[in-house]
């Protein structure tokens, strides 16, 4: 491993993740369709994995989701650390039975007799006319799932350390990472050596104190771009990134609201029941007498992402109505 | 051999069509690369240029009340089921005037009216759906057969098993048309299933599996045609295979590095719209100059589209509200 | 249809509203596994259809849930009003391809070409040793899916009068039953003849002025035995069943809540991103100032569902749990 | 002809092991049902009896090492590779000394020590987990090879068809080992396939297909040992179809209205333990009276099992919240 310090796109982060582990580790393998060099992944975040590492640890699947991450289970259960990677979220349609019937569930009705380390890898968000079926963001599914862990990085660097632990992890543990932020150019320095990130541990992106914006993913670099915006006109905003959904760092995020008072989430997902809904519910609920004002939610709107770059913007958040959010909270600007 | 138009079984004015046809989807794949490299277009576009035959052959074989469902490589499939030029090319733009005011987009394209129930961005969905509406030809009386075109990459999903077995245990008239172009994405079919035709795979239902060339128009049309006579007479479905070769990339933009340059050069020397050119020539069906004609009145239609599309208007961002609910 | 008033069980009134539909309008026809006679579903929900309406139109399938749904969704857009059964709402995850990117998307994704009258009808809920693949309640999931209507009866009233209101509506509905409730032998008398019972209009079960209790399914069976419980100690609970939780009648939520200022929220599924983090959301947000405690939420575990009735007694919450959560937020009575 | 132990071509423990696995299924399995009748247990309770050659002959080609994916009708595949009875009673009864800790149930036994990866609720679920656990063989450079048992029903499923494409694709060593009975349920296989034998299914994935008398438990041995042999010679997955029935209702309280009686008695004139008692006792391996005391253990180690059971305290309440993670 490199003691360099090393500049890293979100794309490089989660490929040297995976690059790292599989030297480190030789029960990880990863398997996934069209994962496999010369492509590299349709994102070619596996790319030059199979070159090193080979075709037997970095495999090529038919296009058969159930099968795909029920034989990465069938890995976890017998000696192994298998990353699947399912292409994109709304693909995970198709493996939901695997996911939540038997890998998130396998060690609990076995009363304890296994650990299931396996990692399932997918992508979602839109911002790129993918549409309907490939634009989705299912996190909140996920996090209803007991037995489930869920990650959600929106750096390189946290990318990189997630990925790690998530592969070091003795549970299934679904990786979602944005589309957006895997083609983003935006590189940063990461920490030397092993760089692992823990579960279940927030990180304050911004301090703040007139206002917690609790964003995850892509809408991280959104919420933090409008609070630069707001410190001009002398708002505070604090910005808080859960990075894992589940397990939820919510004391992390109850003291930045007891400390502001004011709390938006803000996600990509639908809002209708989605990651926001479960934030509100805990704040309104454990942090009831510090609020002074609604909790806001600012989220992906009820409605199926459509194709047209005019109408997509209008379905997902933007900074505009991440600020219009925090205005609100404040009690208008 | 003196010519003869007859030689080809069919009324000439039914090759013609179908050769307008490939030429339609020729020249409307070209012209969307073109605009889609210039950055005109948004979103993905996997073309299917080198699947005419098997797009023109099937749909050729089709009365208008029957149905298909399609792909996330679709345009071929829906132009040959009878779809708009210059709708379609608006969805591909995303304006109002397309197929679906914007929202669909190229994997998403639909045209209820003429029994075009979609193409699909999730490999292998169609087929089940075209065994529903089998179903309900069947319990509403109706002649109507349904068609399912998917790929070779998709007769590894599970809802390919599940369609063809209901299908075959309802006896329902579905026409099963896999356009096995040898590769899913970047992965050649060796390395997603250990058998030498997909058609093998009807056995597994007690349904007829045909291989068929389908870089050959006419083949398409015959087998698929037989197909859908058994389906209508209450045979139950059919397993067809169809040979061919994409021409370009998975999508715009992908080089295409997987595959080994002299198989796409053998690939492109059996031009599905060449071949047929040369067959309606040596029937005298068609010459090399009315040949020509075709293609410049078609691409003429696809200026027009274009120019439909780019004089269309965006959609209100208000309607990306509409139409969640009925 | 007969004019005489009835008496119907939960079951019985889910198999009037089937048989009186089919009769009704002969575009409707079931599909499922082992629905049709001598066996009339897993459940006897559907017993006597496929004798009385043939096996053309109540049709036995075989174990292919993504078929199921499928051809199901093919019938919805040529004309028909498919009533697919899936047996148990665990088994939903193998069809959420064709539920939540064709079904729910495929009208907006045509930019409302077409209409897609279907339901699909499952049942879920565990207090029969079901353990964790049969006895999930995982109505938040398709509360997060625009496109889905969302219908959870808890009467023999209600399960008669909004089954037929699903079939004849013209978006793909949801229909989520309770195993407990399809084998109670509570009977109750519904109106003559059809009885339609709109879609997104909640039912306030009880009335009350200290306390409102939002519940669905089962729960609102048990909220409403501790309602009676805490009346003898001077307590008033409002029991509001939303009946549909998409569309959800939020006004009748809030007009409850405006009037009490307390709030619980009762349900089966997994607390975490459960219904009851949307209701709590919501209330949080548009009843701010109204509100006199936190809303609490009583709901299932953030664990599977274990086999053992002890255990699974421990998971899902009962009349104490519930009677715990109305005098948490009553401030301890 | 004079009795020949060798004649039936296994060492004569072998064949005493088998019988006696045969009747540990058998008890267990008359002893659940009475005890679920009574009340007992809670829960829902498919039975094995019926299939014992299917479960012992499959399991007896197996080393320890190997693993196994069994389903809901899953007692007898457990019995079969070694599960104990007491652990699998205590697991029925909801018992914290059950293997599962009162967690899993009848649908949900697991001993990861001796290869069990799981009954499972979910009709096909079990199938590309053992492909799975075939790949952690070939990755970690083992001899193991897995068995995934499955039903007639669930040959339907779309797990089915993607565990079979990818087992074949990969030449990985998984037996595919169908229970055919003839019936999903209440729902018997015509209605639910157009095929005469699942074995055909093989074809689609270049595997071979065997079909087996199910209730000869000395053919299933063979065939799943060949197949076995060759997975572990890396000749790939083998589709071995057990012709078989189950002798009671699909679960424990089902009257079966939809089998014609006939058709239940004819099966059960063919009931693998007697079947393989005739065998045994012809080739002077085992007579009646020694049969006769091998049942007895059996029934005395099944009620020693109630006993145990029985005897077990319940889970702690607060023990149903641990083992979600690890
Ligand atoms: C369920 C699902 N899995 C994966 C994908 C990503 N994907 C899009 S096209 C494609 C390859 C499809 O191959 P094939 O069926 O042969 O069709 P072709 O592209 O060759 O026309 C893949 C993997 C998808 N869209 N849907
Ligand atoms: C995915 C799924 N669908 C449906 C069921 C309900 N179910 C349980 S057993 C069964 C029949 C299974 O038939 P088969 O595979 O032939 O096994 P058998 O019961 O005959 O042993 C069904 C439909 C289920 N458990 N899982
Ligand atoms: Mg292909
Ligand atoms: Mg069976």
């Amino acid at each position: 491993m490199s003691a360099e310090p090393r500049s890293l796109t979100y794309r490089e982060g989660l490929n040297a993740a995976m690059a790292e582990e599989l030297r480190r580790d030789e029960t990880v393998l990863l398997l996934g369709e069209d994962i496999a060099d010369p492509f590299g992944g349709s994102y070619k975040t596996t790319r030059g994995l199979s070159d090193e590492f080979g075709a037997e640890r970095v495999r090529n699947t038919p296009i058969s989701e159930e099968a795909i991450v029920g034989a990465a289970l069938g890995c976890a259960l017998t000696g192994l650390r298998p990353v699947a990677e399912v292409m994109y979220v709304d693909f995970m349609t198709l493996c939901m039975d695997m996911v939540v019937n038997q890998a998130a569930q396998i060690r609990y009705m076995s009363g304890g007799q296994v650990r299931v380390p396996m990692v399932v890898r997918t992508q979602g968000g839109a911002g790129r006319s993918s549409a309907a079926q490939h634009a989705k963001s299912l996190e909140a599914w996920f996090c209803h799932v007991p037995g489930l862990k869920v990650v959600m990085p929106s750096t390189p660097r946290d990318a990189l350390g997630l990925l790690k632990a998530s592969i070091r992890d003795d549970n299934p543990v679904i990786f979602l990472e944005h589309k957006l932020l895997l083609l983003d150019p935006y590189a940063e320095t990461v920490p030397d050596g092993d760089h692992v990130v823990p579960l279940g541990v927030a990180d304050v992106k911004r301090m703040g104190t007139d206002v917690t914006v609790i964003a995850t993913s892509r809408m991280v670099r959104l919420a933090l771009a409008v609070a630069d915006e707001l410190a001009e006109s002398g708002v505070s905003v604090e910005v808080v990134d859960p990075r894992t959904l589940v397990p939820l760092d919510e004391e992390a995020i109850l003291a930045s609201v007891r400390k502001t008072n004011r709390a938006v989430v803000v996600h990509e997902g639908f809002e209708r029941n989605g990651f926001g809904a479960e934030v509100a519910a805990l704040i309104g609920n454990r942090a009831f007498d510090d609020l002074d004002a609604p909790v806001e939610r600012v989220a992906g709107a009820n409605a199926p992402i459509p194709f047209s770059p005019v109408l997509e913007n209008a379905v997902i958040p933007n900074e505009a109505r991440i600020r219009a959010g925090i205005e609100k909270v404040l009690g208008g600007l | 051999m003196r010519p003869d138009p007859a030689s080809l079984g069919l009324p000439p004015a039914d090759l013609l069509h179908m050769h307008r046809k490939m030429w339609a989807i020729r020249a409307f794949e070209e012209r969307a690369i073109e605009l889609f490299t210039a950055g005109e277009l948004p979103g993905f576009l996997h073309s299917q240029i080198g699947q005419e035959a098997t797009c023109v052959g099937t749909c050729a074989a089709l009365d208008p009340e029957d149905w298909i469902t399609s792909t996330h490589r679709g345009h071929g499939d829906i132009i040959a089921k009878g779809g708009r030029l210059d709708r379609m090319m608006a969805e591909l733009y995303g304006r109002e005037t397309g197929y679906c005011r914007g929202k669909g987009g190229s994997m998403h394209l639909f045209d209820f009216g003429l029994g075009i129930l979609g193409a699909n961005g999730i490999v292998g969905a169609g087929l089940p759906i075209a065994v529903g509406a089998a179903l309900s030809a069947r319990l509403r009386g109706t002649a109507q057969v349904s068609v399912s075109f998917f790929g070779d990459g998709a007769s590894n999903e599970g809802a390919f098993h599940e369609a063809l077995n209901l299908a075959s245990t309802w006896q329902l008239p579905v026409v099963f048309v896999c356009q096995n172009n040898e590769y899913a994405e970047s992965t050649p079919r060796r390395v997603q299933q250990a058998i030498a035709d997909i058609a093998t795979r009807g056995a597994a239902y007690g349904v007829p599996g045909v291989v068929v060339d389908g870089m050959d128009v006419l083949a398409v049309r015959e087998v698929v045609s037989a197909a859908v006579e058994r389906g209508r007479d209450g045979g139950g479905p059919t397993l067809v295979e169809a040979k061919t070769y994409r021409f370009y990339g998975h999508y715009v933009g992908d080089p295409g590095v997987y595959r080994p340059s002299e198989e796409v050069e053998a690939w492109k020397q059996r031009d599905p719209i060449r071949l047929f050119e040369a067959r309606l020539a040596e029937a005298g069906v068609l010459g090399r100059e009315e040949a020509d004609q075709v293609e410049a009145e078609v691409r003429q239609e696809v200026d027009d589209a274009v120019e439909f599309a780019r004089a269309s208007p965006e959609p209100d961002p208000a309607s990306a509200f509409e139409d969640v609910y009925a």
